[in-house]
């Protein structure tokens, strides 16, 4: 009596999803005058067809494996931690001053030094929001949209202010000291023999993501606080007759998420702009919660999903140079793939899921 | 008695329900396999069975909740389609769940009437009903304050909310699916007045029981499920006990605990003084002193909400206290950071929750994650000091759900797709085999069927029997009386008294758990 | 072929983005050429886009906004036979040609006309978002302003921290009441789509609006007292025009320059008086000559007479 | 501060609620049914738009309202369509539409007006104009009351005055109706709704359809209202203040109202005292502007308890698992 096979589940349904995705979206760009077929080329060319546009891709996606991963553990302790965006600004605000205030003699030790800033400025964001949902009772929804506008308002002031240096018209900070340059995906391939493209943004940060990755996979679902975190998420009750804190989980949850979403500044601050911009984040931490909810809060999902976006980027990019293509539908392609491999879904998959089950049915007799 | 007359006329009228060749399947799992029955109208019929033998399932499919794959539903005699539960009150069937549809934050009157209001405002519909549920409560003897909201409601008052949502609604087939799970003895007594009453009037009513006791006392058919199947319907006045647990279970079944006299040792439990204030400022335990020995078992018989659940949440670590608790002789904190289930926990006190579903298990983690929760910290379960095994975690769970008999014994199912009574195992058999000093124990058989009381019942004792201190709170007097060394009474937040089993009966330790003394002590 | 790079606010927003895209229209046009374009949607597409655009050969490659300074001098070297166009940032790499606007010197003359057509003696300034640039556009007002007239009031407003700031014209519209009632009858506004609404709610009221970037007189005719226009329309078309010729260095769009002005045409005509004309034609003569030193608050970050 | 400053302070704080408020009533019903809506943004995004852009090509503001209304409607459909019919995830779903309305906006009003995603601005009968209540003018010389009738109660458009009906009216359908019983039934427990044989499902896409009419209204008002036209990403981020607001005044008609003038107003006074110079030292305007979110918190945080969510809420109801 088997449902339906798993590479129905994890590749054919997802497959269907965004095909229909796509199709509306060939529709919206053949009614907008262009030719849906080339513009797909294009941006599976543009995004996957170079090292160059892969460099691209990875360099959003590691990005928003940071943020999704963020979304995702707040979610697990059942807590919807909206201000990703916030707490990746004020991350960012930690690596610039640990790479610019701080002299290293070489990039290994900045990294550690700005992951460990990003992390704990991000956190900090965070802990009140938490703190306030844990013994006041203040919804986390409501605190963590409140503190995005107030990092907002914070970098404003300290770009604008404090750290730009003189002269400057752009509110940012100044450039980091070359000690604090990561080297790209081209520097670390170059040395076994491949030629990956130099102009590429995507860095070592990518490895640190993947890393995050594992190491949130095993702190979910191999450790004890884990275990917590998801028992607390699932049932508060049961898990106070476990002996499990809420206190204790609340801030713990709410901590790595901010902490993660704090370090996806090494990346877009420290790996590509060298320098900390205004609006440096870009609306990263919201991306994260598309990429959480879709990853199905799981860290390989969070990956996939953040790849998918990755590409969503890049080949939206790769459109809007060599197209009049307005970059607006990039967003809407967005809208649309998350719509339906993610709201959707049950759209696709009941009818797969009973075909199935009567084919199954019909050679079983 | 009533009955009698009307088993002579069952030939001539159309049966009030006929159900021919049901099926339903829940994915893999085929709940109901081509089931037929017929209930004549006017009687009591009971249904009984396994935990999962799909009773509630079948009920569920008569009531509209669910549709059936296949089969014929007739109601007094006429084919009838049952796609929702709107065709079900149309056609009179009214159903109390075994799980109640309730609105929580809603008043009593407003879950009566929601759905059969009277137009489209509010306030005539209020006044209109206000005014039947008092003649209903006339009847019936089913009193409830209308104005109430039903969270602030016992489960026997709540249940008395539901058959009154049906009797408004003009049922004149009731259905309830397990009523008496929940109530304490005298509520039962008096839902069984309900429904006599019922069945006088001419009422047909379907009654959903796993207490053998229950069937023969007030039913007039019985059938038995398991497996899906319908195995047998008899007449209960040609059945006995013995036999219907048989064709239930499918193999004897010991309908008496057997056990050898205690030998209780050195105090385990020490508790003196004991006194607890609730979130709204209530005190529910005011000065509670008990003891429990080793290798003996004390029961705490009471009408629920005397303050029984307080002391188990004291005991087990997650409701703070003032007063002085002793294990093994070392007092432990009542308030602070190690006044929590893990604390409990490394001090050897086990501890089987009152409410399986709400804290004894996560019913979206698998059945081997279920089998650590509480003890997860515990380092045989560790891998390495950041990770823990889950190949052997899973290894044990394979192997206690083998050993206790939970069905189906796949670890990976998730704690919801398992039954209750099988659910109530898994709990159990985490709880026991962590060789506690001391187990407490909330009401270990609430809604699970006689095989696993059995199974249930032997394990405590078993327990008991290696020099255990076991501190167990039921509702069910008969459980008491036949699991405890000693028992003792609460009413009101005080222990009323102790007494022996065998020198009492349910007569008195009901008037005690009514808040009557009568002569001193037995401890 | 050219390629143009229009920064985030995107192309249509009617002020700085949009007057690049008209002066790439009107060459187009004019030429019958065509021209490469992207609107930026995130930071790590400004190198990229500069990249890709030399790659294929776009020759020159116009940028647009501050905020591209970074990403050209790290990417002109790499491509030493293009040459780079910046409106308002900068580079030293030598392929560059940095295009220089002297929105203080426009917004004096705005801040002149603002005193001079105001009866209460307040004047207002909206700006997007509190930075650099749109302070410079404050301070030269400002100047402008208590050059006319030193006992006038000026109150100042951004709209927000966030990027919507840029595109919150209910805000800019609350902002311009909240001046209105504060006495403001003549407001200056730069800040994008939010300023649309401090122009029409100015409009609404009937007090007076000054438009920026872009020429907005027409926008509610009659009731915006002019337009700060910054040329970038011309400053692309030049470029455009002179193609592969083109020749790094720096270009001042300053008031000698016609790079910056006020817009003076049929919608404004009735509200433009003579003495105000005369005014403003004295000041530019002066500020051309030297002889007024209008403070660059870009120069050394502070404002003399206003403090942010 | 003196007694106009404060009327004015108000009044435009009472403007800056009005959107807040129709949202949070949007979010309001389609919470109590058990639907999650962090969609509001995506709605008011797509309803401005509409709206605007109706109005600039007929001329009829009411035109307008009806497309501006039809179109988060529409958005409605879609979010009903993924998390009542089709089971989905409704935080996504709301996730989606919101990218979609900024996108699909920005697309049409380029294809439409070539302006890029702005409308054409709106004048006389294609914005909803300012009413003056009966009397305004004649008792606006009395003292105290005479001001906040004229200038503060009076003078604004239709909209804001349906927006304040709509709180009595919200709390008397929720709470005096037979749908108000089954919307708030089935939002805390919808298996009671169905076992007493009411439509779970025709119960939440009721609920939807009203949440979409009311943020489109919120949408509306934006852009014919309080703007003149619609301008890319207008929104601004209100929809996820209306959700705040609506938690903050938990899931309650009347507290809708006052949480939502309390943010309109805190705007409104950091929009009036941007810069307070304290003669050595400017008070930053970034703290001025953060001042609204900073002081929500604060008082959130003094109020303290917790805000109990409809049971049932973000769940999709599945009667077979
Ligand atoms: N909604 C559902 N989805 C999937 N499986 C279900 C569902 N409801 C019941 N089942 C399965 O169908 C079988 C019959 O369940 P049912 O609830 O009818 O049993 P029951 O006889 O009422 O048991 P109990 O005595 O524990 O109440 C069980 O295996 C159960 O797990
Ligand atoms: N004073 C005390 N009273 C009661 N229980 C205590 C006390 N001190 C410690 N415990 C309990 O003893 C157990 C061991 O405590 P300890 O802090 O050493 O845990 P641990 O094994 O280090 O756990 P973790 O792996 O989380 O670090 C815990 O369950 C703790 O709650
Ligand atoms: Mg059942
Ligand atoms: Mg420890």
């Amino acid at each position: 009596m088997q449902k339906m096979p798993k590479w129905a589940d994890v590749a054919l349904i997802p497959f269907l999803n965004l095909l229909i995705a796509f199709v509306l979206s060939g529709l919206v760009i053949l009614a907008i005058g262009e030719n849906p077929i080339n513009a797909l080329r294009m941006m599976i060319s543009g995004a996957l067809g170079s090292t160059y546009g892969w460099g691209y891709t990875l360099y959003y996606a590691t990005n928003f494996i940071f943020t999704g991963l963020a979304v995702s553990i707040a979610f697990k302790a059942a807590m919807f931690n909206i201000g990703g965006e916030g707490q990746a600004m004020i991350g960012g605000l930690g690596v610039a001053l640990v790479c610019l205030y701080i002299p290293f003699p070489h990039w290994t030790v900045a990294i550690l030094f700005a992951m460990i800033g990003g992390a704990v400025f991000g956190a900090a964001w965070a802990l009140i929001p938490a703190y306030l949902q844990a013994r006041r009772g203040s919804h986390v929804v409501i605190t963590t949209i409140m503190f995005n506008f107030i990092a907002a308002a914070a970098l404003n002031y300290v770009l604008v202010n404090v750290l730009r240096p003189k002269g400057e018209m752009n509110p940012q900070t100044a450039s980091f000291p070359e000690t604090t340059q990561l080297p790209t995906l081209h520097d670390v391939l170059a040395p076994i023999g491949i030629n990956f493209s130099k102009s590429a943004p995507v860095n070592v940060s990518l490895f640190i993501a993947l890393a995050a990755c594992l190491i949130v996979y095993l702190l979910m679902w191999r450790s004890r606080l884990g275990y917590e975190i998801r028992a607390f998420g699932l049932s508060s009750e049961a898990s106070v007759y476990a002996g499990i804190s809420p206190f204790k989980i609340i801030m713990v949850a709410m901590i790595l998420s901010g902490g993660l979403s704090g370090m996806m500044s090494i990346n877009n601050t420290m790996g590509e702009a060298e320098r900390l911009v205004l609006n440096s984040v870009e609306g990263a931490g919201f991306i994260g919660i598309a990429v959480a909810l879709m990853g199905r809060n799981h860290p390989f999902g969070v990956l996939l999903a953040a790849l998918l976006f990755g590409f969503l980027y890049q080949g939206g990019s790769e459109l809007s140079l060599w197209t009049k293509i307005p970059r607006e539908l990039v967003i809407v392609i967005q809208a649309l793939v998350i719509l339906f491999t993610g709201a959707l879904d049950n759209m696709v998959r009941a009818p797969v899921e009973r075909a199935f089950i009567r084919s199954a049915k019909r050679g079983a007799h | 008695m009533a009955d009698m007359s009307k088993g002579g006329q069952q030939a001539t009228v159309a049966p009030a329900i006929e159900l021919r060749g049901i099926s339903k399947a829940f994915g893999p799992v085929q709940a109901n396999k081509d089931i037929s029955i017929s209930v004549q109208p006017g009687t009591i019929h009971g249904i009984i069975g396994e935990n999962g033998a799909g009773k509630s399932t079948l009920m569920s499919i008569l009531y509209g909740f669910y549709k059936a794959d296949e089969g014929q539903i007739f109601i007094h005699g006429k084919e009838t389609q049952i796609p929702d539960s709107q065709a079900a009150i149309a056609a009179g069937i009214g159903m109390v769940f075994q799980h109640f549809k309730l609105v929580e934050n809603f008043s009593v009157l407003e879950n009566v009437i929601l759905g059969v209001e009277d137009g489209a405002m509010l306030r005539p519909s209020l006044a209109k009903a206000r005014k039947s549920l008092k003649s209903l409560a006339e009847e019936y003897e089913l009193h409830v304050d209308p104005d109430t909201l039903i969270e602030d409601l016992g489960v026997g008052v709540q249940q008395r909310v539901e058959i009154l949502k049906a009797l408004y609604r003009e049922a004149d087939i009731l259905i309830l699916d397990e009523p008496t799970g929940v109530l304490t003895p005298a509520e039962a007594d008096h839902l069984f007045r309900i429904l006599n009453g019922l069945r006088d009037q001419g009422k047909t009513i379907i009654l959903i029981t796993h207490k053998l006791r229950e069937i023969m006392e007030i039913t007039d058919t019985v059938s038995v499920m398991r497996r899906g199947e319908m195995t047998a319907t008899v007449k209960t006045k040609d059945t006995n006990p013995e036999h219907l647990a048989e064709l239930m279970v499918g193999r004897k079944v010991l309908l008496r605990v057997d056990k050898v006299p205690a030998s209780p040792g050195k105090k385990i439990l020490e508790v003196e003084n004991l006194r607890m204030v609730d979130d709204h400022g209530v005190e529910r335990l005011k000065g509670i002193s008990l003891n429990v020995r080793a290798g003996e078992i004390l029961g705490i018989a009471g009408v629920s909400g005397n303050g029984q659940s307080q002391l188990l949440e004291v005991l087990g670590g997650y409701a703070n206290a003032t007063g002085e608790i002793r294990i093994s002789g070392d007092s432990i904190d009542l308030t602070g950071k190690y006044s929590d289930g893990r604390s409990r926990r490394a001090r050897g006190i086990a501890h089987v929750p009152e409410d399986r579903q709400e804290h004894g298990l996560i019913m979206d983690f698998p059945a081997w994650q279920n089998i650590v929760f509480g003890y997860h910290h515990a380092p045989e379960y560790q891998k390495n000091k950041f990770l823990m095994d889950n190949a052997k975690i899973l290894e044990i769970a394979q192997d206690k759900m083998d050993r206790f008999d939970v069905r189906p014994p796949n670890p990976q199912l998730e704690a919801k797709s398992f039954s209750g009574g099988n659910q109530q195992k898994i709990v159990v058999a985490r709880e026991i085999e962590r060789n506690p000093d001391l187990l407490l124990v909330g009401q270990p058989t609430r809604g699970v069927d006689i095989g696993a009381i059995e199974f249930i019942h032997k394990q405590i004792i078993a327990l008991r029997d290696q020099g255990k201190a076991v501190l167990l709170i039921s509702v069910e007097l008969e459980e008491i009386l036949s699991l405890s060394d000693r028992i003792a009474v609460m009413f009101d937040g005080h222990i009323m008294g102790e007494r022996l089993p065998d020198q009492t009966d349910e007569r008195e330790l009901g008037l005690m758990m009514a808040g009557v003394t009568q002569e001193g002590d037995a401890a | 072929d050219p390629a143009i790079i229009f920064d985030l606010g995107g192309k249509f927003d009617k002020s700085f983005n949009e007057a690049g895209f008209n002066g790439a229209e009107k060459w187009a046009k004019e030429t019958g050429g065509s021209y490469l374009e992207i609107e930026l949607q995130s930071e790590a597409q400004r190198e990229q886009a500069l990249r890709r655009f030399a790659e294929t050969g776009a020759n020159p490659v116009i940028t647009l906004g501050f905020a591209m300074s970074a990403a050209l001098s790290e990417v002109a070297p790499d491509f030493p036979e293009t040459t780079f166009v910046t409106n308002d940032g900068w580079s030293d790499a030598p392929n560059v040609l940095n295009v220089a606007f002297a929105e203080h010197e426009g917004s004096y003359l705005a801040g002149i006309m603002a005193a001079m057509a105001s009866k209460s003696g307040t004047v207002g300034f909206v700006g997007g978002m509190d930075i650099p640039l749109i302070r410079k556009f404050g301070c030269g007002y400002a100047q402008g302003v208590l050059a006319t007239n030193p006992d006038a009031k000026i109150i100042s407003n951004m709209t927000g921290t966030t990027p919507t700031a840029w595109n919150d014209p209910v805000k800019g519209g609350e902002l311009t009441k909240a001046q209105i009632s504060q006495g403001a009858d003549v407001i200056y506004a730069a800040a994008g789509g939010t300023g649309l609404g401090v122009l029409q709610t100015a409009a609404d009221e009937g007090v007076l609006s000054i438009g920026v970037d872009s020429n907005q007189n027409y926008l509610h005719p009659g009731k915006v007292l002019t337009s700060m226009v910054k040329r970038v329309d011309v400053s692309v078309y030049d470029a455009m025009k002179e193609g592969e010729n083109l020749k790094p260095g720096v270009r001042v769009m300053d008031l000698a320059h016609d790079g910056v002005g006020l817009a003076m045409d049929e919608y404004n005509a009735e509200l433009v008086t003579d003495e105000m004309k005369a005014a403003v034609e004295e000041a530019q003569a002066k500020i051309i000559s030297g002889e007024i030193a209008v403070h660059d608050y870009q120069s050394d970050d502070t404002c003399p007479v206003m403090k942010f | 501060m003196d007694f106009l400053t404060i009327i004015q302070i108000a009044d435009s704080g009472l403007r800056l609620a009005t959107p807040l408020l129709l949202a949070c009533l949007a979010g309001l019903f389609s919470e109590r049914a058990g639907i999650f809506d962090i969609g509001l943004e995506g709605k008011i995004l797509a309803s401005a738009f509409f709206s605007a852009a109706v109005a600039a090509a007929t001329g009829s503001v009411w035109l307008g309202l009806l497309a501006g209304v039809a179109s988060s409607i529409a958005f409605s459909a879609v979010h009903g369509l993924a998390s009542i019919t089709f089971q989905g995830n409704q935080l996504i779903s709301g996730v989606a539409l919101n990218f979609f309305a900024s996108g699909i906006t920005i697309l049409i009003g380029t294809a439409w007006f070539g302006l890029g995603g702005r409308t054409p601005s709106l004048s006389g009968g294609q914005r909803f104009s300012n009413l003056e209540l009966p009397f305004a003018n004649a008792v606006a010389d009395v003292p105290i009351l005479g001001p906040i009738y004229s200038d503060l109660l009076s003078g604004h458009t239709i909209l804001v005055y349906v927006a304040l009906l709509m709180v009595p009216l919200s709390w008397f359908v929720l709470y005096r109706t037979r749908f108000g019983l089954r919307l708030r039934a089935v939002g805390e427990n919808p298996a009671a709704v169905d076992t007493a044989g009411v439509s779970v499902i025709r119960l939440r896409y009721a609920a939807m359809l009203i949440a979409g009419v009311l943020c489109g209204l919120a949408g509306v008002y934006l852009a014919t209202g309080l703007a003149a036209g619609f301008v890319k990403e207008m929104s601004a981020g209100r929809g996820y203040i209306a959700l705040a607001a609506l938690i903050f005044a938990r899931w309650r008609p009347w507290h809708a109202l006052y949480a939502t003038l309390l943010f309109g107003l805190l705007e409104a006074i950091a929009n009036r005292y941007q810069n307070i110079d304290l003669g050595t030292f400017v008070i930053p305007v970034q703290f001025m502007q953060a001042l609204p979110y900073i002081l929500t918190v604060i008082i959130l945080a003094g109020f303290g308890g917790t805000a109990v969510a409809p049971k049932a809420g973000g769940q999709p109801y599945v009667k077979e698992r």
